[in-house]
């Protein structure tokens, strides 16, 4: 074994190794501590991929230039998720929303998750990803019950009925993909071989891949959150545990995400197949004007941020299926920093909802004024979120934009019309949560600050300042996306 | 040491460096005294090293920092227009800060303004010296964020927080304008970069749909009618030395990104393009002071007022956008440089009537003139400078507003030259509305230092007031001397205009610094001439000759006594002519046509106690007829689609479903 | 023989798209779980005639399961929830029967234009069945979402489910399809689970709308 | 030499209109007088009034400001230098380019302004009466007055009034209906400007009705008499500007013999007695209008100076 492959063996083995011991051990401070320390090797393990040479792709496992950018960005936030949870559920222990036995399941099945996720990154075969993508789904299902509140459950089980319908549809277009690959690659392991596949995608049967396709847009486009195929997002996001939320809208949209970005490659290989690209742009735009509009009736703020996954899962979608380099490039920036900025996000509103005891935005006011910290973290957020710069999400924003123009006019109208609306709502309820006369507690919040401030430093340094061996790697990824 | 384009840069970095300064020493005392005091030292220098790159005709200089779009970088460049603007954009920020020094002191919450306000000077620097379009968007956005944080500095009224919103809205509004106009420039395959896009050539339809864009993105910021309703709400909510710089110098460089885009980057768009910023901007100029007229908030008027000197430099880039079609390079740049002129001028002025706005807010917490009046007795000082503001944006001689406006007129005047009918008639009509703008500023602020200052104070604030600080006076006189300064020596200003006029139109206009008796002499002495020196000269010497005359020769005798109130001794100041019944007269002439304005009388009959009431119905018909809508179909939208959020899980189903069965018979129909 | 080995997977895969059509039919609710028992003991046969067909042993797993899983245990298991949380029997319909038909027909044509289109390349038999395995599909999506009533969604769901593994094992030297059967089962038993759990007794949505106003916050 | 000369002209058109100012009032008021079968005060009735205000002692408001003390000499100053850059009966003055017609109308718009404000100064209510309609009757006046401006220069090709004298005085011109046009706008204006009959009553008493007078009722002594001053001087300026464009007949060029200015100088106070005579047989002969009728009055000039300037185009294209 290489250097390499141990380093994706790390990947995965260390979050499965560590979810058996949490499931055992008990003591939240410990645990806490110990799911911090596993995913911070986790991390580190992906971050080594970088460095050293990659393994041969196998039968089972892959590491190339796209899904490593997928991978570092998930140990990362998964990481920052842990520290900020570790904060974070601590305050839901002294409060008793939570007790220490479903804090073991709690942190056990986080670690699955994580180990669902890079998995599904790294996995090589198509039948691989979908069970690990299905791991992942699983996992968060369980966890946003975890309140056992009423309202929690209801929303697990909308969330296990969808998402089971999505799971099914996905299985059905991966046969499909089998079925188109095996006249010509041959029966057995290989024609799910995502290496194998893509080299000899040109002669497989157009019209199969076509259907394929639509079922697994579709079955993955459940998890992305896509309109109207979006229903469960919301209500599993404001139900959850806020770090859940946090992992839900920076980790697990881009899982599926990636999903479909896979077999958007594979079908673009084939000159036959339709072009993935209107079908994608199509449900993107939906999906944004459709959030767009969503955004200005919520009172929830957990619910609020939720629905701006949405719209910004659209744009990314869109992006994608616009195509070509710069288009592709912006949309894997906006997806990192989407990623980064939303997990922030929800890291400031766990602990206001914490320390004003409300998700109710009509509840909270005057955060700047009685908690500065997160009250100006949020701020910052949601700045960045709305694509203000020089916060990187406006860099994104302004390439996919101005590109589409130049290409599509009617359809960067509708884009900017979108971008403009989600704006005007996000707007809002910030003035609202961030200034005015303040309401509710102004007890002082015990918060964990670094992960927030973390995210958005980073997310800042990139509006300005993208490294340049990163951009050489973006695009060149944008390249493969084709 | 050669003016070059890293010196600016450096003074950016500086006041970037002032803001993490400001956010570090957050509660410290004696903050505010260090960031007004650094930012004055700063914006003094690039003022400096702007205006001698402008005055030695320097060649353009560019540098590329490894920042910003990746494969591009962040370019920034120092040429002509880049130089003037900065000129501009720094010489309101010393001012800015020697006020701030003062006014700063009063300040409830100098956290919340301190570290914004340097960020918002860097902002706007970086706007005029950005050479890429992606650096010129950030910096544009990013001048607006910290404009918008600096409005929400006293967040707790409710008023600033919805100012902050609308403001905000709109300001993305147009950036999302700008970005689409960019994107059409910088498509098929040109490149963000401003060299690339102003070498490739540009289809007509293309150039149409940019000017289009343009007029939305940097006419919001501006401020041109129907775009302008954020501009009134946050401009007063602001500080006030930050009023004053967002009116007097960020609407400023939101016409520098239209000069630089339509007259620089995309070339001149052809003559039609001329008639719709001329009539845009006649029509802004109109509605703007009407609506300043109207108002009895001292900021608010003010703001309004910004809009109606937004419209009139609009206007007269529309002729110079006319005359360039045309190849009348010399009138182009006639047009031209009353443009820059009035930008120059109205900077001067706003600026310097919103310092005193602020002071009298300081003095005596009050904004609305109706509580207002007699302030001259107290505030001498304030009263003065701000009487100086006040005949200057009138146009009155021998100020700079009128020299400006004088040129616009002059521009109007070489209509006949123009080949087509549309711009030979629109022209004069368009200098009729200028003119008619310019009869109303008079009487706007006869009424805004008339209710303001002068009369009997109408509360006991008023009457209780007191002059201000030596900082803040300074920066009003300091720019009052500008004023007049512009104002008498018009020539070495448009001698120094001359670069910008050259590097942009192509032309310029003669140089002034030959002409005797530092007249300025626009086209040929026997056309027109003015000489605001002399204007000046005369018209001191005449007043000094009857002064002394009268003095020497008659009476000097004088006696105080009682007003002649029309028989009753010594009414109440509220028995005053108050602001709104001074704009009443217009408001009957224009007001029912435009505002909709309904006076309804309640006339109680003799013997019944009730007091009688007079009651005025007004309008804003841009919101109402544009704004309001548009918020009720959004929400209506909203609505509509929010039963979404209430479905069963059934009919969520049943959304999934049928939207598959929709994708696979498209796909069967179509493949 | 490789005629009549396509005739008998052509003549099962027929069946369960005829049976889907019956559960379409049906409104009473323990017919339905009848002849849902039915359409489980095709697949079984079906799936047996694969693994006989493609001599793949592995394949009589997945027929087993689908035999004792599906075809007995799950279909006692929720008669006996409908006896004890007293559901009705009869089966509230979104949509009349008649226009469910209608739309099951354009449903299965759709899916036949569908995959008729795929290349002779091919072979008939896997084509002919994934037509086939994508009308059970869409059929049982449509069970889904003409139901109310909770546990004939459920029955939906696992005919969906059904088609798959119609669909899976079909396609000839597919890895990986027991384990994807018995992960389906195991997610349909969880479903189960959760209907008795929750005592969903007509519809997967008890929550009223009231309850949302109260827990959500939101409100209409 | 010439150089002196024309000063010697400056000047002495300068004195010209100082002296001539109160004369011309003088004679306005004596006709009408006698149009009205009175027998009237004597023409040289205003210099009179004029040293006897001189003489007075000032009463000063309790509340009024520095302001109120100098605005009537800045007033008055304002008009004389833009009364004295009108050619009366020469062109080619030796200052005249330091203001062309646009500054002049400013200049006009700088006395006003300070009127206006001192109006408002004492702070009572006729004072901001007389302001606010001031202001009004003024902000329809001025644009008026700039389309007049327009369409002479356009005409012309110059703002400079000597150079349009000049034009005028040549045979190039004709008849223009433009021109007509103009110079009804520019009548209309001057009555307006000048507080005369309809818009405004010069010799009114009832505070209600009044707008000029309103806004100088608190003046007395000498400021009064500089503001009467003032308003003699704006009367004659008005007189001249249109004598000067419109009827510049036997003006003198520049650098002519001394003999043609004495023909222009007799032709000039010619023609503004004949307009004094006119404009008193007007005023006689029409009633003071409403104040809020004054619009429609001032709209009809703003038009009229309208449709000239585009008419110029129009005759022009002939």
């Amino acid at each position: 074994m290489t250097a390499a492959s141990d380093a994706v063996a790390w990947v995965l083995l260390i979050p499965i190794c560590a979810a058996a011991v949490l499931a055992a051990l008990p003591g939240y401070r410990l645990t806490a501590a110990l799911n911090v320390v596993a995913s911070l090797g986790t991390f580190l393990a992906a971050l080594s991929l970088f460095i050293i040479a990659r393994p041969q792709p196998g039968q089972y496992l892959l590491v190339d230039d796209l899904n490593i950018v997928f991978i570092v960005l998930n140990t990362f936030v998964g990481f920052t998720t842990s520290v900020f949870s570790a904060s974070y559920i601590a305050h839901e222990i002294e409060t008793g929303r939570l007790t220490p036995g479903y804090l073991r399941f709690y942190h056990a099945m986080y670690q699955v998750m994580m180990f669902g996720m890079n998995l599904a990154f790294v996995s090589n075969n198509i039948g691989l990803m979908w069970v690990a993508v299905e791991i992942a789904t699983l996992t968060t299902v369980l966890m946003v019950g975890i309140y056992r509140t009423h309202a929690a459950l209801e929303a697990a089980w909308k969330y296990f009925i969808l998402g089971s319908v999505g799971i099914a549809l996905a299985l059905f277009g991966t046969i499909l993909v089998y079925m188109a690959a095996r006249p010509v690659v041959g029966e057995g392991q290989d024609a799910m071989v995502w290496t194998v596949l893509i080299g000899r995608a040109a002669t497989f049967d157009p019209a199969l891949l076509n259907v394929a396709f639509i079922f697994l847009l579709f079955g993955y486009g459940t998890k992305v959150g896509l309109a109207p195929l979006h229903a469960w997002l919301p209500d599993a996001h404001a139900e959850g545990p806020t770090p859940i939320s946090a992992v839900l809208s920076g980790l697990l949209l881009n899982v599926a995400l990636y999903a479909v970005l896979r077999f958007k490659i594979l079908l673009a290989a084939n000159p036959e197949a339709i072009s993935p690209g209107p079908l994608m742009v199509t449900m993107g735009l939906t999906s944004l004007l459709f959030a767009a509009f969503m955004l200005y009736r919520r009172r929830d703020i957990k619910r609020l941020f939720a629905y701006s996954s949405i719209e910004h899962m659209g744009i990314i979608v869109f992006a994608f299926g616009m195509g070509g380099p710069l288009a592709n490039f912006a949309g894997l920036l906006h997806m990192v920093m989407h990623s980064l900025t939303k997990s922030g996000i929800f890291y400031a509103v766990g602990h206001i909802a914490q320390v004003k005891g409300t998700q109710q935005i009509a509840n909270i006011r005057g955060l700047t004024e009685t908690h500065p910290a997160l009250g100006w973290g949020l701020a910052v957020g949601v700045v960045a979120i709305a694509g203000l710069p020089p916060l990187g999400i406006f860099m994104s924003e302004f390439l996919i934009v101005s590109s589409t123009f130049a290409r599509q006019p009617l359809l960067a109208v509708l884009l900017v019309f979108g971008l403009l609306l989600a704006f005007g709502a996000l707007m809002l309820r910030l003035t609202n949560v961030a200034f005015g006369e303040p309401r509710g507690s102004t007890a002082p919040a015990d918060a964990s600050y670094m992960p927030m401030f973390a995210h958005f430093a980073l997310v800042l340094t990139a509006g300005i300042y993208l490294p340049g061996p990163l951009v050489v790697w973006f695009q060149h990824v944008a390249n493969v996306l084709g | 040491m050669i003016p070059g384009v890293d010196q600016q840069v450096w003074c950016v970095a500086a006041l970037l460096g002032t803001t993490l300064l400001a956010i570090a020493a957050n509660r410290s005392n004696k903050s505010t005294t260090v960031v007004y005091g650094a930012t004055l030292v700063i914006s003094l220098i690039a003022f400096a090293r702007a205006l001698s790159f402008l005055v030695a005709h320097a060649e353009a200089t560019e540098m590329v920092l490894p920042i910003g779009l990746p494969w591009l970088g962040s370019h920034f460049r120092l040429d002509a227009l880049a130089a003037f603007f900065l000129a501009v954009v720094n010489l309101g920020g010393a001012a800015a800060s020697l006020y701030g020094l003062g006014y700063g002191s009063h300040e409830s919450a100098p956290h919340r303004v301190l570290p914004f306000f340097p960020a918002f000077l860097a902002g706007m620097n970086l706007v005029v010296l950005a050479d890429d379009a992606f650096t010129f968007l950030l910096c544009w956005e990013f001048m607006s964020l910290a404009s918008w944080a600096l409005v929400m500095a006293h967040h707790r009224e409710a008023d600033n927080a919805r100012a902050g919103y609308v403001y905000l809205v709109m300001a993305s509004f147009g950036t999302l304008a700008l970005l689409l106009a960019f994107g059409l420039l910088s498509g098929a395959g040109v490149g963000y970069g401003f060299a690339a896009i102003r070498s490739a050539p540009h289809a007509p339809s293309e150039a149409a749909l940019v000017l289009a864009l343009m007029l939305l993105g940097a006419g919001s910021k501006a401020g041109l009618v129907p775009l302008h309703v954020w501009l009134p709400l946050a401009h007063p909510a602001a500080p006030s030395h930050v009023s004053a710089l967002m009116s007097g110098v960020m609407t400023k460089v939101a016409i520098y990104g239209f000069i630089r885009v339509v007259f620089d980057l995309l070339g001149p768009p052809g003559w039609s393009a001329g008639i719709v910023v001329l009539v845009l901007g006649g029509a802004t100029a109109v509605m703007g002071i009407l609506y300043a007229l109207m108002e009895n908030d001292i900021k608010r008027l003010l703001a309004y007022s910004t809009i109606e000197n937004v419209g009139v430099i609009f206007a007269s880039l529309g002729l110079a956008l006319a005359f360039q079609a045309n190849g009348l390079g010399l009138a182009a740049a006639l047009a031209f440089t009353a443009a820059l002129f009035h930008v120059l001028n109205h900077s001067f002025f706003k600026s310097l009537l919103f310092f005193g706005a602020g002071a009298v807010l300081t003095s005596t917490g009050e904004r609305d003139m109706e509580k207002l009046g007699g302030l001259i007795h107290r505030m001498p000082l304030t009263s003065f400078a701000f009487l100086v503001g006040c005949v200057a944006i009138s146009a009155l001689p021998p100020f700079n507003g009128f020299v400006s406006e004088w040129l616009v007129f002059q521009a109007v005047l070489r209509s006949p030259d123009l080949p087509q009918w549309g711009l030979k008639i629109m022209v004069p009509a368009v200098g009729a509305l200028l003119a008619l703008a310019a009869a109303l500023a008079a009487a706007c602020f006869v009424k805004a230092f008339g209710v303001t200052f002068l009369g009997r104070a109408r509360s006991p604030v008023a009457a209780a007031a007191g002059e201000v600080d030596r900082c803040s006076l300074a920066a009003m006189y300091g720019l009052a001397a500008l004023c007049f300064l512009a104002g008498i020596l018009p020539g070495l200003v448009i001698d120094g205009l001359a670069p910008v006029a050259q590097a942009i139109i192509g032309h310029r206009m003669p140089v002034q610094a030959n002409d005797p008796w530092l007249s300025i002499v626009p086209i040929a002495e026997s056309r027109s001439s003015y000489n605001g020196l002399l204007v000046f000269v005369f018209i001191t010497a005449a007043a000094s000759l009857a002064v002394y005359f009268i003095h020497r020769f008659a009476s000097r005798a004088i006696r105080r006594g009682p007003a002649w109130g029309c028989g009753f001794a010594d009414p109440t100041p509220a028995a005053q002519y108050s602001g709104a019944s001074f704009a009443q007269p217009i408001r009957r002439v224009f007001g029912t046509l435009i505002f909709q304005a309904r006076e309804h009388v309640d006339m109680p009959s003799p013997g019944d106690p009730r007091p009688a009431r007079l009651t005025v119905d007004m309008h804003d018909l841009v919101w109402e007829r544009l704004y309001t809508p548009l918020t009720k179909a959004v929400w209506f939208f909203a609505d509509r689609l929010n039963q979404l959020q209430f479905l069963t899980i059934r009919r969520y189903l049943s959304l999934v479903f049928a939207t598959l069965v929709t994708l696979l018979l498209v796909l069967a129909i179509w493949s | 023989m490789p005629n009549l080995a396509f005739d008998i997977a052509h003549l099962l895969a027929g069946g369960l798209v005829l049976i889907s059509f019956m559960m379409l039919y049906q409104d009473r609710l323990y017919a339905l779980l009848n002849i849902f028992a039915l359409h489980a003991l095709v697949l079984a046969l079906s799936v047996a005639w694969q693994a006989y067909v493609q001599n793949a042993p592995h394949l009589y797993v997945t027929a087993v399961i689908a035999l004792v899983f599906k075809a007995i245990i799950i279909p006692v298991a929720l008669h006996r929830i409908i006896k004890q949380l007293g559901i009705h029997r009869d089966i509230e319909t979104a949509v009349g029967i008649g226009p469910t038909m209608l739309a099951g027909m354009g449903l299965v044509a759709l899916s036949m234009v569908l995959m008729l289109r795929v290349t002779g390349a091919a072979d008939p038999l896997a084509r002919e069945d994934l037509a086939f395995a994508l009308s059970v599909v869409l059929l049982g999506l449509l069970v889904m979402v003409t139901r109310r009533n909770a546990v004939s969604q459920v029955v939906g769901f696992m005919s969906l489910e059904n088609g798959l593994v119609l669909a899976a094992t079909g396609a000839k030297g597919m890895p990986l399809v027991v384990e994807i059967s018995v992960a389906f089962s195991i997610l349909i038993a969880f479903i189960v689970i959760g209907v008795f759990l929750f005592r969903i007794r007509e519809r997967f949505d008890t929550v009223d709308i009231g309850a949302l106003d109260e827990f959500r916050g939101e409100r209409r | 030499m010439v150089v002196i000369s024309d000063m010697l002209v400056q000047l002495g058109q300068m004195t010209l209109v100082l002296l001539l100012a109160p004369l011309l009032t003088g004679v306005v008021r004596k006709i009408k007088a006698r149009l009205l079968r009175r027998k009237g005060p004597s023409v040289f009735q205003p210099y009179r009034d004029l040293l006897r205000l001189l003489r007075k002692e000032v009463v000063l408001a309790e509340n009024a400001s520095w302001l109120f003390r100098v605005t009537p000499y800045v007033t008055f100053a304002a008009i004389w230098v833009a009364a004295a850059l009108v050619p009366t009966f020469a062109t080619g003055l030796q200052f005249s380019w330091s203001a062309d017609l646009i500054a002049i109308v400013a200049l006009l718009g700088s006395a006003r302004f300070f009127l206006a404000l001192a109006g408002m100064d004492v702070g009572t209510s006729f004072g901001g009466i007389g302001s606010s309609r001031e202001v009004m009757i003024a902000a329809l006046a001025e644009p008026a007055m700039m389309l007049m401006v327009f369409c002479v220069a356009l005409i012309a090709g110059s703002t400079q009034l000597s150079t349009v004298a000049t034009f005028m005085a040549s045979s190039q011109v004709g008849l223009r209906v433009s021109l007509g046009m103009a110079m009804i706008a520019l009548i209309m204006v001057a009555l307006a400007e000048n507080a005369r009959i309809p818009v405004d009553n010069p010799a009114t008493h009832l505070e209600l009705t009044m707008v000029h007078e309103a806004m100088i009722l608190e003046y007395s002594g000498r400021h009064l008499a500089m503001i009467e001053f003032g308003a003699f001087l704006k009367l004659l300026l008005y007189i001249s500007l249109i004598i000067c464009v419109f009827f510049p007949w036997q003006i003198t060029i520049v650098g002519a013999a001394p003999l043609s200015y004495v023909v222009s100088v007799g032709a000039y106070l010619f023609k503004l007695a004949l307009a004094g005579f006119l404009l008193a047989l007007f005023e006689t002969a029409t009633a003071k209008m409403r104040v809020f009728r004054v619009p429609e009055f001032l709209g009809a000039a703003l038009m009229l100076g309208l449709l000239g300037t585009l008419l110029r185009f129009v005759s022009e294209s002939f």
